[in-house]
């Protein structure tokens, strides 16, 4: 085990699955020469060369199109989209054609492929390169949607998402890109769809994704040692395929639910997991299903307004503790 | 990366006519595409065919033209306005036809309909119904040839209207960059839905006079003419093979009917149908067949066995049941399921 | 009252705003000389002339990029994109441009604008012209989205959506364009943010949006004179601002909470509703809350798949009555 | 619509140039951008500014030479890269600093930040983040100004690496078909974040080499140098004002530094930047200047006017305080609030 940090990691990810499967390229804006922006792939265009790691002109449609019609013709592309927010230029080729051709060829065409992408706020980037939109992804059907935590299960997960056939929106947290954690040096392939119970506690059930992992975490030791609230922390990890068992579980045992979501208030998978609840564990809660989320605002810039928006470990505490009354 | 732009708006010199067998190849390709198309009208007429359709009756030159120029193992980008090109490769008439119908012989299963006919095994990679989308995942599959080095050529239609959306000239450049063996065909039939191309573009002509944009040599083919057709796409897809990049071919066309199922086609200037007919693709090529010797019998013996192939398909068609509702939840993914969840 | 189609009151809703204010202005693909394709906006052109209904090209990135254009220096124009999954090429337009300007310019920026769009299934055109999207556009912030289920609301909706200030997504139902109801003739404004009841009852509550609005209220007649089910049918109408007080005291009624959906099942309007009841209303919940969506896969298109993906009269009748039972 | 497409690389007989006062004020406005931009680029060092930045250090004339030709009721469209197009329209200083370090003193009380600089009032309409959005907006803008008749004129600025998106290409060819009072200036710095452009783009000229595809003049100017710049502003601006349509200019210039905040810019070939400063537009301007006979002390007093300008401006901004939370819930709507619900 070495420790990476979760930046670090994404290369260590990519690299381990092009060393195996020659059919894995890569491509994105300012991917190769320069190691991305976010210099998550420094180191790949030195080992695999120019024709497996390609920088592209500005044009997202392109890269997305390519990687589709890469993908269905023998290639396991994986795509980096530099900030979340620009699918909004690249959905049609994402939310249209990738997701659907599919289906819609009755299973004549297959897509193993991978969108990686910057996701999430907190570091000062405005409204147009900070969004949470993991639920943009999720709402609809025909892409898997990963949102890692952690080092370890950037590698793993990015992994199964360059082994799976099926088209994979990778969600990479830029708040998380500086954190470390032991990675696995040796192969490691992880598991889509599988939430993981990071606490277990009987009072409370709180669900959460990417940097909110880290602060649902810290909120519960705060709700343990200063209120005496034992809450159960879970890392949801994979959207779609959602493990929908492993919450209902925890929930049953707890009887109270709470999600902490980044993105802004509507529509969120907060939303969805509460509805799922909602119908098939209804008989086994004890009160209210809460969710904490961003406010339905675009995400403000200035470090005291962002700060401020995004919900905090002193919301998260506050917020329980007030409803569990 | 220098623009070297060198206009051409014919087939010139070493391109190659077709032989005596390519040309009756492609006589039949025209006729079995275009009794189709009337079936399918027929069919629509009748109620058989729900939604929507677009049909192509009048550009089969350029489905016909190019596809008996490319390699079984090329692949074609097609619009909604597919069924040509879809059938040019060599997709089941059946399948065509029970797609539009919506039932279980469908290519498709009838779980895509009309506007996204595909044959994977035939290289018909898809009709794709979202204006210039398939321009760059054309680019994508020349992309994996070039990568993989098995000289498979991405072949993409579109049409005149299709220039003027921003995936067109992402998909454009990022091909001439990359060098890839890719064919850009624009079919050029005067209006995008009901509004004349001119209305809504800067330039004369909407592929040609933007190639140099790409550094990409202007072509213009008179599409209503498969042998023209035929020499353009011997030539671009030849480069496209031969490592010599990306080509954007403009064939000046029409279509005779209306942009899909509910137009009746008034906006249209007196006239200018009937001018078209006058260069009616099959007409003008049957004129040629008979004019350099062929046998009349020859030709009426093709469309005899056309006529039959197009009965046939429809009666098999009908006879096909609707789709199973088991297939609405099949085939989201690749263990051909649909689950979400556990 | 006149009755007109569905249909007609489009342009008699825009008509009679372009009549009261030169700067409501109208663009789109085959929008003027052609009246539309769907036939909505027949006679603008004729009675407003080509500088203020005008043909574009297909550049649904241009048609909204002009649109806010014109909105933030004077004019209030109406958009149309043909189908609502065209929005998929124009998104960033939509979701990062038009509705985050006035709140990261501080309020500098005001946009007065509508855009129109036919949206829904039913009419066997497949995956990539049947789309319901109206929780794209209910995910993000700044979006004002309407989406009325009768010829009267279409006209009295969308004027209020040319008179608002802010960005307005009018969503138009495909399978409602051919229905018919009495349309107030004189000058008809009605509210955004008002949902309406058009069923009361005592046993359950049946929230539902455009075209799946007349087919709870069969279902809901079936329910009573088959099943003894008395339910409520809340049409909910307008999404953003939601009308949570009249959803909530329907539930605090009935006890019961169905809604009904067309969207795919993850992350749709029905989640947001079923979470803020599932908060707010929570103790005066008497069983599960359940939602009645399409399945999360595309759409089908042949119409044996399509009647069958769709939620009909038929499911929501069987889904309330076992689920009540 | 046919293409007519001149050729000009240089401003042309008709161009006027600059009255001495003009030049004054050119030397001034390029003081203070380079300056201030400066300044800035200290308060990131200090840590005042957080988040990201993307600086105009070297490109200044640009910005100044067309915002010289402009009237006060024209609008200004610009990207990211915005801090210098958006002062030279006339914000405050203040207001920009301070929004760059997250105070309420900020253009946009600090919930745009450094990439969102607007100030209505001047006519800077906004700068935007994602490549290429700002330009169909600009087509509106000057959609606007035609329909209400008031001869106002839409500058739109963008870089190199903008050309290559979809959006770019939609924006022309709609502002040309309707003839819109736009000028849209291609910013060619030679880098997109830091692949060269010539990397990823089909043409030399990667807005000029693409004019004719929208039926405009091509049209090439040193952007580093302010009174070309003037002069190509003077008649495009001109033109469009007058009823001509829309035309796309390409300025060659180089940012000094990287292409944002985090950017060392080590991808640069040695000696290329020592090449650009001996082309710094201010050196250039400043020498010219002097050999017009304008007194040193003339020049120097511009200079210490701009420095106290910036010294005032950071004082300020440092005084004011973080924005009141308050801010959060507020304009989203025109209400002045945020409730998406009763
Ligand atoms: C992005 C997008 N915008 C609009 C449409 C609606 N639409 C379908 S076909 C068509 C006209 C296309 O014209 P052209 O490219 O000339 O092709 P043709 O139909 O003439 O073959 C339009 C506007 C669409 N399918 N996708
Ligand atoms: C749609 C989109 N893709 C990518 C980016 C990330 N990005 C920001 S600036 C930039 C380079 C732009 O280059 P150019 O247009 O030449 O402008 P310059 O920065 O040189 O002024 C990129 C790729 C973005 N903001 N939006
Ligand atoms: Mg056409
Ligand atoms: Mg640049």
């Amino acid at each position: 085990m070495a420790e990476l940090t979760y930046r670090e990691a994404v290369a260590a990810g990519i690299a381990q699955e092009m060393r195996r499967d020659e059919r894995v390229v890569f491509l994105g804006e300012d991917v190769a020469a320069a190691g991305g922006v976010f210099k998550t792939t420094v180191g790949l265009l030195e080992e695999f060369g120019p024709k497996r790691v390609r920088d592209t002109p500005i044009s997202e449609q392109a890269i997305i199109g390519a990687t589709m019609g890469a993908a269905m013709t023998g290639l396991r592309p994986i795509a980096e989209i530099m900030f979340s927010d620009f699918f909004a230029v690249c959905w049609d080729l994402v939310a249209n054609q990738i997701a659907k051709t599919r289906y819609m060829t009755a299973g004549q065409v297959t897509l193993p492929l991978v969108i990686r992408t910057a996701n999430g706020g907190g570091v000062r980037f405005g409204a147009q390169h900070s969004q949470s939109v993991e639920n943009w992804a999720m709402a609809i059907p025909g892409l898997k949607v990963v949102a890692p935590s952690t080092a370890a299960d950037v590698k793993g997960l990015m992994a199964a998402a360059v082994r799976s056939d099926d088209p994979v929106i990778f969600f990479e947290h830029k708040g998380l890109f500086g954190t470390k954690g032991e990675v696995p040096d040796d192969e490691h392939v992880d598991e889509l769809g599988a939430a993981k119970v990071l606490r277990e506690g009987k009072d409370a059930t709180i669900v959460a994704l990417a940097m909110m992992v880290p602060r649902a975490l810290e909120a519960a030791k705060i709700l343990q040692a200063e209120h005496g609230i034992s809450a159960t922390v879970v890392d949801v990890r994979s959207l779609v395929p959602l493990d929908v068992q492993t919450i209902l579980e925890a929930v049953r045992k707890t009887g109270r639910l709470f999600t902490v979501e980044e993105n802004p208030r509507l529509c969120g998978w907060g939303a969805e997991i509460v509805s799922i609840v909602g119908e098939e564990a209804f008989y086994d809660l004890d009160g209210p299903m809460v969710r904490i989320t961003t406010p339905h605002v675009p995400l403000p810039c200035a470090d005291a307004l962002e700060d401020a928006t995004i919900p905090s470990v002193a919301r998260i505490v506050e917020t329980v503790r007030t409803s569990m009354g | 990366m220098a623009a070297t732009t060198k206009e051409r708006t014919k087939p010139g010199a070493g391109d190659a006519e077709p032989s005596q067998d390519k040309r009756l190849e492609m006589y039949r390709m025209l006729v079995e595409l275009r009794y189709c198309e009337k079936r399918a009208h027929d069919l629509f007429l009748q109620n058989l065919i729900k939604g929507t359709s677009h049909l192509s009756l009048g550009q089969e030159a350029v489905a016909a033209g190019f596809a008996a120029a490319m390699r079984p193992d090329d692949w074609t980008f097609c619009t909604y306005r597919g069924h040509a090109h879809t059938q040019a490769r060599g997709a089941s008439m059946t399948g065509v036809l029970g797609e539009l119908m919506g039932r279980e012989c469908g290519l498709l299963k009838g779980k895509g309909g009309s506007m996204h006919l595909t044959d994977v095994a035939k290289g018909a990679m898809g009709s794709y119904a979202i204006i210039g989308a398939h321009m760059p995942i054309a680019v994508g599959a020349a992309w994996s040839a070039q990568y993989r080095g098995t000289a498979q050529v991405a072949v993409c239609f579109f049409g005149d209207g299709t220039t003027n959306i921003g995936a067109f000239h992402e998909a454009l450049n990022m091909a001439k960059v990359w060098s890839l063996p890719a064919v850009f065909v624009c079919e050029n039939n005067l209006y995008m839905e009901y509004t004349p191309i001119g209305a809504v573009t800067a330039v004369e002509h909407p592929a040609a006079d933007r190639a140099s944009a790409y550094g990409l040599e202007r072509i213009i083919v008179d599409g209503n003419d498969v042998d023209e057709v035929y020499q353009v796409a011997q030539r671009t897809i030849g480069m496209a093979r031969a490592g010599k990049g990306p080509s954007l071919v403009e064939a000046k066309t029409y279509r005779h009917g209306g942009h899909s199922r509910a137009d009746p086609a008034k906006y249209r200037p007196e006239g200018e149908l009937e001018r078209w007919l006058e260069r009616d693709p099959i007409k003008v090529y049957r004129e040629r067949l008979l004019g350099m010797g062929v046998a009349t019998a020859t030709l009426e013996g093709i469309e005899a066995d056309a006529m039959r192939k197009v009965e046939e398909a429809t009666a098999a068609a009908k006879a096909s049941p609707p789709p199973p509702a088991s297939l609405i939840e099949q085939d989201v993914w690749a263990d051909g399921g649909a689950a979400w969840r556990n």
